[in-house]
């Protein structure tokens, strides 16, 4: 599907978003308003929104830590997303989950998981679910290059393969695993041909820069999903331009390699698209980056503005039914 | 009064979760060996041709995504029950179950629930051998999140699996692997247990013995003996390790003044010593002795018969226990 | 590397004494002289005969529960096993292993693991300690066609082939793990495949009936891995022709399943050949087939008359070291 | 007297890491971001550049193939020094740990052994959410066929985790991620402490109150807190909680009559609970108040700092524990 001009703008504000959304975070991070681990999409962002297009609305996502994009590209309210990221109660967990924890069931985006890999059975699951009840919904399982070396990320593709499921799989292959290089943690560089273990179709190294690209093999993906041929697998090559999280010593890639990277920037690229098809000028394009720090900035004075959680939600959420108090 | 008939431990499991399957369904089951054999334990026999293969899975040796994919799938709308053949494979699952399932409705605010049964066996004293014959059960109850259900009797089994399927949290249910040729009286039809309640299964007056699973008909066999001998000994069983409902012990307790608790786990970080802890806390003023614990010995399980049976607990080690404090 | 003469006939002995140890055991089981889990390994005997003519003497060998083959294979002596068999002191681990649980240290015999693919890491262990001292050994790891879709086998695998350890994978898929048949459980038939994702040499369905074919795969592997090129997998097809284990039902493989395979015997196949090729006579098979039979039986009594361990064996072999009482 | 430097927790360790490394050549590290990136935690800082990739190996992210390797490698004859990232992660890794390393001495009658030692960190209150802020120490010293050691002070840290690689058994070195950057006098040079003795780390004569790793601190801190109202408490640190020593704290507690047990771990089947049971039990003609127990309340923990806070024991906590029996 070519993405119409409307989608095309549309994509472009929502990946300034995100941007200014990651700059805002880091800010922050080091002023400590946010605490715990923060892990930027900066350079991802193509990924995100190639997602939406090529997805319907009530598919299924789920991702792992590097979450921020992806909940902003879904349509989660940036406030209450900022507001999580402060640990408030408006954010989207109630404070309880922080930026590695995003979700909204309603948009059914289940999350954010930490436990690299861990989130890959729940994506088999969630798929399962569908067809067990023969809705025709797809599964979007995102996850990084260094996840495909864990158990989970073989057993879930295994399963789904045997059961096939309905799930896409999306490698965002930054390139690194924390500090350690593709080709010294996986066997294969080609990440894609792990596929080929679980007799799954699959697309090798999709440039994860080019937006329209994305969607293309990603639609192929969804709809070889939806029509109940089982899995697909995704290969989308990115680089994160920040380091893993916070306070990463960077030992692992030269300066250099980051610089040059940063010429292959996906905002860049769509906004480039977008002068030389004559659907924005220069000044269109300011106006859009200008307009996002405005929404960045009320997000933070929202979230700033929003309580902390009160003590009695330690006890809240624990468990769906309420059994009495548990702990005594 | 409830009709009753007399059916076996797995006769029971079997019902219960055969009635859920009739009566939603959203119940369905998975596991290794669930379908076509049956069920290792035989508990599932039937359901692979009664209701299809939709909904009694097969998997493949996985116990991750077994528990994982439960997990999602109870996430968006199902009530899986997930077999684990046994609580000594479950450990490849703790991290879906402690660090998906346990915390997936408080880490997001309470937006996700997930209404999932892991049903396991426990339990040693079949040779076969230390990595097959653990007891862990402990090790799953520390984490806040689950619910863990260790049923003693046919009946508690049957009341308990059905809450727990019908319960909107993830439940560990702990079958024990030597009690499924038990038979006794269990409620036909629809019974349902509240989940987290212990029950007194002997009434007594001279020493309070807490046991759960296997080790509750231990208990009883060694308050026979203790009867004969004049010591009226009252057996509490816990059922329930999260949530851990003591009262009926401080009460028992308060009434003996003396306690034994009993647990087939070997014998460090485990229950008897959070009961024993609990209780020496709360009924203080009522302690004419310590606790006392039975536990198996501190060793890994070894094959040969005889060892392994010295290793485990039993009636006579029970008596022995509460002999040193009445 | 073809057989010798001598080696053939060596070959049928062993195997003839592998499988009248299996029937014994069968015996003993349901007389409840053994107890736990018992996996018997008729069907499998040429692969564990051709472990022993690929591989040097003093290569690590490291397999599942289903070890019994194996362990006579690769010499432990017979007495020894069947004693661990009935859990007397005499036994290979004293009695405290059992069926699951054979090894021999000298022998480089790493067991008998009971988890399934819990050994496969050990392996991938096994040959960096020995690539760490500059030793050229290979490590070959045993595995079922069920424990390729576990999460332990992924990262082993992967392991090695990032760390190029000089491990033959070697999958005895005898098409079912308990009841579940390989495409039940399985997202590829072709079990070797699963390699590729690693990016490893392989083999796929060598004819596990077939000793010298066995000898001659499983040689080119161990050459590879010796080499120092990394690992190398191969799958063997093959069959059980009892249960999994004592006990099982099998309601998943009719009887003609069972019956038409046994025509596909590795011994009498070994046996066929050794008459034809004039190495033997049927005289000299039924000689061999006694012979076994005998050693069998002295065996058994040799178990039968030793003891069982002290109870003083409860505390020991728990640590190494000895770190006074560690319960109390 | 020997010499001693004031060094960092953190320091210690990478100290005694180093040196043993230097000694012996069949030490070596593996485990995610040792390598180049120097340890998450900065503690192999420069050990790549040094020992080169041969002895300092970065791997996947699969801890089930770290800890499996690592025991297949001690088995052949290497000592290992394997990291886990959190003892989090370390779950994921746990059959390998117990139904590997933990029982292979065992189950093959003594053949094999398994000097392999796995580092990790432990510990809250950095805000990382329910899945990444647990101290589930008591989980892993449950198995017999385990040694686990959570150091409170650089100098135990550097001489217990010698001890830990000289080892002949599996070893699970638990860091607390809040105690490195601690700075305190720490022995030069080969300095090698006994494993599973426990330490008076102050003494007193009032109060006996236990508990290891990072609630050492909190409980000095606590009883610099008593000591002003006139309470001279005694504090003991476990340092190792399999095996387990008690005697220190038996014998202190028959001085003080009284105990509090501070762990971080939630509230259930843990250390706080063992000790307890323990105490009661062998000093019960001593008793003249009920153990009392200080953990992390029976919650996941979540992002938001104060509520983070409120769910951990701290000084005043144990305060107030002490208060409740003196
Ligand atoms: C099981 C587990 N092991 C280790 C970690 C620590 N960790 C967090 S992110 C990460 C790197 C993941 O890399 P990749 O999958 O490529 O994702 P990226 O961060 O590049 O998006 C690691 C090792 C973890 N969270 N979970
Ligand atoms: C982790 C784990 N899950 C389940 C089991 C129970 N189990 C024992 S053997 C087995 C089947 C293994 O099949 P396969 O790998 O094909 O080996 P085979 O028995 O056919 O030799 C299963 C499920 C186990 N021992 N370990
Ligand atoms: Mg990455
Ligand atoms: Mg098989």
């Amino acid at each position: 599907m070519a993405l119409t001009d409307e989608q095309k703008l549309e994509a472009y504000k929502t990946m300034m978003v995100i941007r200014r959304f990651e700059e805002k975070c880091a800010e922050l991070y080091a002023a400590g308003d946010i605490g715990g681990f923060l892990h930027l999409y900066i350079g991802q962002e193509a990924i995100a929104l190639a997602t939406k297009y090529a997805l319907r609305d009530d598919d299924n996502v789920i991702t792992a830590y590097r979450d921020h994009g992806l909940a902003i590209a879904r349509g989660l309210p940036v406030k209450n997303l900022m507001a999580e990221m402060l640990g408030k109660a408006t954010g989207t967990s109630k404070g309880k989950g922080g930026s590695m924890h995003l979700a909204d069931k309603e948009k059914r985006f289940w999350g954010g998981w930490a436990i690299v890999g861990g989130h890959l059975p729940l994506a088999a699951g969630l798929a399962l679910a569908d067809t067990y009840r023969g809705e025709d919904r797809v599964t979007l399982a995102l996850m990084g290059d260094g996840a495909t070396n864990i158990g989970y990320f073989h057993e879930s593709l295994n399963m789904a393969a045997v059961w096939k499921l309905p799930v896409v799989w999306l490698v965002e292959n930054n390139q690194y695993g924390m500090g350690t290089a593709v080709i010294r943690a996986s066997a294969v560089s080609d990440i894609a041909k792990k596929a080929e273990a679980y007799g799954m179709p699959c697309c090798v190294q999709v440039d994860g820069m080019d937006l329209q690209a994305l969607v293309d093999y990603l639609e192929e993906a969804a709809i070889y999903a939806r029509e109940g041929k089982g899995s697909f697998f995704v290969e989308a090559l990115t680089y994160r331009y920040r380091g893993h999280s916070m306070g990463d010593p960077e030992r692992y890639r030269p300066v250099h390699e980051v610089e040059e990277k940063k010429l292959d920037d996906p905002i860049s690229h769509l906004g480039s698209h977008l002068i030389e098809a004559n659907l924005a000028t220069t000044d269109d394009l300011q106006k859009i980056s200008d307009e996002a720090d405005q929404e960045i900035a009320e997000a933070v004075e929202f979230a700033k503005n929003s309580p902390f959680p009160e003590p009695g939600e330690l006890y809240t959420d624990i468990y769906a039914d309420s059994m009495g108090e548990v702990s005594r | 009064m409830t009709e009753t008939k007399r059916i076996s431990y797995r006769e029971a499991i079997s019902e219960a979760l055969w009635e859920e399957m009739e009566r939603d369904e959203n119940v369905f089951i998975m596991g290794e060996e669930v379908g076509v054999w049956g069920g290792t334990y035989a508990v599932t026999r039937g359901f692979y041709d009664h209701f299809g293969e939709k909904r009694v899975r097969d998997t493949p040796i996985a116990e991750m995504v077994i528990v994982g994919a439960a997990t999602g799938a109870a996430m968006n709308g199902l009530r899986p029950v997930a077999e684990i053949m046994t609580i000594n494979f479950a450990f490849l699952a703790l991290d879906a179950m402690i660090n998906s399932a346990g915390v997936a409705h408080y880490m997001f605010g309470g937006q996700f629930s997930v209404p999932m049964v892991v049903r396991t066996t426990t339990g040693g004293g079949r040779q076969l051998g230390a990595t097959h014959s653990r007891s862990p059960e402990p090790v799953f109850a520390h984490f806040p999140g689950l619910t863990v259900i260790a049923p003693s009797t046919p009946a508690d089994a049957k009341g308990l699996l059905k809450a727990a399927i019908r319960s909107n949290d993830p439940v560990l249910f702990v079958e024990h692997s030597t009690l499924y040729q038990n038979r006794d009286e269990v409620p036909v039809g629809d019974y349902v247990l509240p989940i987290g309640k212990s029950d007194v299964k002997r009434e007594g007056s001279d020493v309070t013995i807490v046991a759960y699973s296997k080790m509750v008909e231990y208990s009883l066999a060694a308050a026979d003996i203790l009867s004969k001998e004049g010591i009226s000994a009252e057996v509490i069983d816990l059922r329930t390790l999260r949530p851990l409902d003591l009262d009926p012990v401080y009460e028992s307790f308060k009434k003996t003044n003396r306690g034994v608790v009993v647990e087939e786990a070997t014998p460090y970080y485990n229950v008897s010593g959070e009961v024993a802890a609990r209780v020496q806390d709360v009924c203080f003023d009522w302690m004419d002795a310590p606790v006392k614990r039975v536990n198996a010995l501190d060793v890994p399980l070894p094959y040969s018969r005889e060892l392994e049976q010295m290793a485990l607990p039993n009636p006579e080690k029970i008596v022995e226990a509460v002999k040193e404090i009445v």
